[in-house]
């Protein structure tokens, strides 16, 4: 196998070997004698040694609430936290760090768009564009703005190949939106969309873009002045990071004209009974003791990225999931859902005619390959596809050629189990 | 590993033995796990003494919901509607002879869920039917 | 100092000395030869290596996104997760597991309050009671929602002696507020609060209670049951748990009730084309990917309080109140902030005459003493006092009386170096 | 440590040269560090050239955002206005000698706040004024 993955990708240059030490779990057996084959980076990522130490010395050495305190640990703190925050600004090519919010996950960036411009700048009858292949997280934030405020939902439809109908999308933009929310890659299909035309449209018809790099960000580089997009969100965890954090970037102006979202401590600069003041970017929007050690440890799996070169994963990326779809279309009765290798990141979701996702997903854990099976929070594109689940395999930095050829064996055993 | 899938549950899923409607039922429910499309309706004959005279389902879904499912029906067939009450996740488990994470054991009760709340006349299924 | 110690306490049972080694940063050295006399732990407490521990065992065994996944570490992470929550449950006696949400710390534990209860349940007009010594974070989420509803704010006043104005609450209750939101233990003058009488008032009054735990919690026992209290909201890092993590409990049938706040994965049930079904309790207030690991490390630092024992922790802590304010009284042009000893837990606030707090914190830093200085987010209660800001030391279960004794001497050395 | 609290800012805190007012003035100015308190009012008379004949302020808070308004009144006695615009956080660092953690920058940097806000004829004052 091994020659002929270096044939298909000569340009191949990562040392996923060596990079696989760095990860502690990957050395697992999830039983006895059956090593994992962890295919659900998509679902979240494992996490290398340098992130979880970076988080163990914080809290072994600095721990302490930040930006108030005048003592040592307090201050180290404080430029552990900010230090982070540069990374991330720096990441993803921000004018400003005051740009960079803190949240919990892209979930919460998304919802305090909504809440906060939505709210804010909206009216009745606004028109808000989605697509179809969103992740729940952007869905259910519009929807629930849509009917506290009476908007317009309007989605650009997918086609059975698994891409944005572009026909579709000029015709929706044409009715006017005032925001465009749309994902940078499916976690389903996989499929990235040509985020800098689509801004660039979608400005020209006069509406604000908020761009879902929750599957973007941890896989390619994504620059958001290149860009030009108006609001950017991705979770921490998805990209080598910690649980519990992630980022909203919004342009300047954008930021500045908005109402605070949560209240509490750290987003004012003064109260009075009754009264307060919002402080300055980006505390207004970080209410309460913020996330410090996720952030430290976000800046640390930066720092594995940047070192290993986000073309250089992205490319081995292309190289797995190239690899995976040539392998799977092997197999007889399975489908494959979503468009070719060169439209898309590490992710295949399939099916095998006659077996549910569930066994799929079951059987396959037996011989220790982890991948999801469900609807990965997009109901509308599994809907669209007429399915109500599929199984997904998804790839990252760590992922070897070997692992896909230990899924399409467990595939066929699954294919003898159920004598399909 | 074949342990899991035994053939009761593959041979059950592809060749189910309770699998039908009844017109008229006197007890019918039905309902859904969103998360994987698993859907399960139930039709129930129940005599005057409260006896269950006949259970069929229909349903798609995974071999466990639908494996469960069709052995649930042979195993109330003949029961009283009060003991069905009784029913609980360890009596799926037995039935079934496997062990099951949180995921794959809303598929195999899903079948109970429905089954009880058609019994219990309720207005929809919840999960509190089921859990300990 | 030990035998005055023994002395004035005697039924401390709790081993501080033992206890201290098993917070790593407590050995610290701020600068070469100066150890840490850590005296912030109302703004953070410091964490236990079984905590960090718990946490590398997830991310280094286990790491998984939950809920969805049929793998083996799916289902462990899954389980690490939802054994956290009843672990929450029963630290705070709920009823079910179903009634603890996870949030990313006490603010957003308020806010969702204010916004799903608060939006969905009042009305133009409606008054909300709060307290002049309550925490930004009980206080601006109120702000905001009153200017978007129109509602009322009323504050139950603080005596001169730093604790509630009984028949000001007495009369302020009379107005009939719908919502009584307040904290157990005030984070300046330590006072602590007769929740469970204010809150069978309150509810005489006919007024919803949100309590705000984030003192109380980490340093007694709170059991939501006993106080028959509404809402209780907490934060994992005041209590030896990680950032990131925090608790809103509510009454069964309050929550059920409430609309949802954040949007997207994991809250919904079912989504279509611009609809969806919210989830069952907790999960339908937990849109996205959650703070697993750190969930996970709260558990740990749960374990770790309980083995402990919460009694022990609260007398020691009792003790070290007591003896702080005795030997605070001692110095000459010392203020002190707040009641005696037997109506507050382990937090003093003072000043020294013609010094500002931020002078004192920072001479004490020079001798590795972390104090907090400023207004501990509490603006209003700092303006009823007539200050722009206190010196606060806190004390937690790692406290030791020598290091009082440290806080006292270098408190000279402050005047010293003032002339004062 | 004596080091930090060098005699210079407590004598400075103390015994203040540039403290009072002018009036009339031709720049005033005024800021407070809400997170501590601080306060600092600055009044300037500048001649016709852009040059600053006297300056004074008054305040309160801590040591460090007094003594180092004193300072820096001292300092600017006879500087042109566009010097003023040009000073940064480093020259505030060095005319009080010692190094600072980032919330007691800020009390070091209100009074360059205050006084640059009005050099510039601003309605605010904002942290971009003294950030590097
Ligand atoms: C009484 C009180 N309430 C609320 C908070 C806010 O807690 P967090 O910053 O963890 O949200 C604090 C913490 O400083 C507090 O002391
Ligand atoms: C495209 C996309 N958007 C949003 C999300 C939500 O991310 P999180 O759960 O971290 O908020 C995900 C993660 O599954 C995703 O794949």
């Amino acid at each position: 196998m091994a020659e002929a993955m270096a044939e298909l990708h000569p340009k191949v240059a990562l040392d996923v070997y060596k990079i696989r030490e760095d990860f502690p779990v990957l050395g697992r057996q999830v039983r006895p004698g059956v090593p994992l084959v962890y295919l659900d980076s998509t679902a979240t990522s494992q996490k290398p040694a340098s992130v979880i130490e970076a988080m163990n010395a914080y809290y072994r050495q600095h721990n302490a609430n930040i930006h108030r305190g005048i003592h040592v640990l307090a201050e180290e703190a404080t430029a552990m936290y900010e230090e982070a925050r540069e990374k991330v600004k720096n990441f993803i090519g921000a004018a400003s760090s005051r740009q960079i919010i803190f949240t919990r996950n892209t979930t919460e960036a998304i919802n305090l768009v909504a809440y906060s411009w939505g709210l804010s700048q909206l009216r009745r009858g606004d028109l808000i564009l989605l697509t179809e292949m969103e992740h729940h997280s952007n869905l259910v934030p519009w929807y629930l703005l849509a009917e506290r405020m009476d908007l317009r939902v309007e989605h650009v439809a997918v086609t059975a190949e698994g891409v944005l109908d572009e026909n579709d999308f000029d015709r929706k933009l044409a009715m006017g939106p005032r925001l465009f929310a749309f994902t940078h890659m499916s976690n389903v299909v996989g499929t990235i969309n040509p985020a800098k035309t689509m801004i660039a449209k979608a400005h020209q018809a006069g509406a604000v873009t908020l761009l879902d790099g929750a599957q973007s960000v941890p896989h390619f580089r994504v620059d958001v002045q290149e860009l030009d997009v108006d609001f950017l969100a991705f979770s921490g965890h998805k990209m080598c990071g910690p649980t519990g954090i992630g980022v909203l970037y919004g342009k300047r102006e954008l930021l500045e004209n908005m109402p605070p979202f949560l209240g509490g401590g750290d987003m004012i600069k003064k109260v009075t009974l009754g009264a307060f003041k919002p402080n300055e970017l980006p505390y207004k929007f970080e209410a309460g003791t913020p996330a410090i050690a996720e952030a430290v440890g976000l800046g640390a799996a930066i720092d594995y990225l940047n070192k290993i070169g986000m073309d250089v994963i992205c490319q081995h990326e292309q190289g797995l999931v190239r690899y995976a779809l040539e392998r799977l279309r092997e197999v007889e009765g399975l489908r494959i859902f979503g468009p070719s290798a060169e439209k898309k990141g590490g992710v295949v979701s399939f099916l095998v005619d006659g077996v549910h996702a569930h066994d799929i997903s079951q059987i396959l854990d037996q011989y220790g390959i982890a991948i999801r099976a469900g609807h990965h929070c997009a109901m509308p594109l599994h809907e669209k596809f007429q399915v109500p689940a599929t199984a997904r395999a998804s790839f990252y930095l760590y992922t070897t050629f070997e692992e896909i050829d230990r899924l399409v064996e467990a595939i066929y055993r699954v294919k003898d189990i159920f004598g399909v | 590993m074949d342990d899991f899938y035994r053939e009761l549950i593959i041979d059950r899923y592809k060749n189910p033995q309770y699998r039908g409607s009844l017109n008229p039922a006197d007890i019918s429910f039905e309902d859904e796990n969103p998360l994987c499309g698993d859907h399960i309706h139930i039709d129930l004959r129940v005599d005057d003494e409260g006896v269950i005279r006949e259970a069929l389902f229909e349903g798609r879904g995974c071999a466990i919901s639908q494996a469960s499912a069709d052995l649930l029906m042979e195993k109330v067939h003949g029961m009283h509607v009060d003991q069905v009450k009784r029913l609980s996740k360890q009596d799926i488990l037995e039935m079934l002879g496997i062990e099951l994470g949180p995921v794959r054991l809303k598929c195999a009760l899903l079948s109970l869920k429905v089954l009880k709340a058609g019994v219990y006349g309720l207005g929809e299924a919840t999960d509190d039917l089921v859990e300990e």
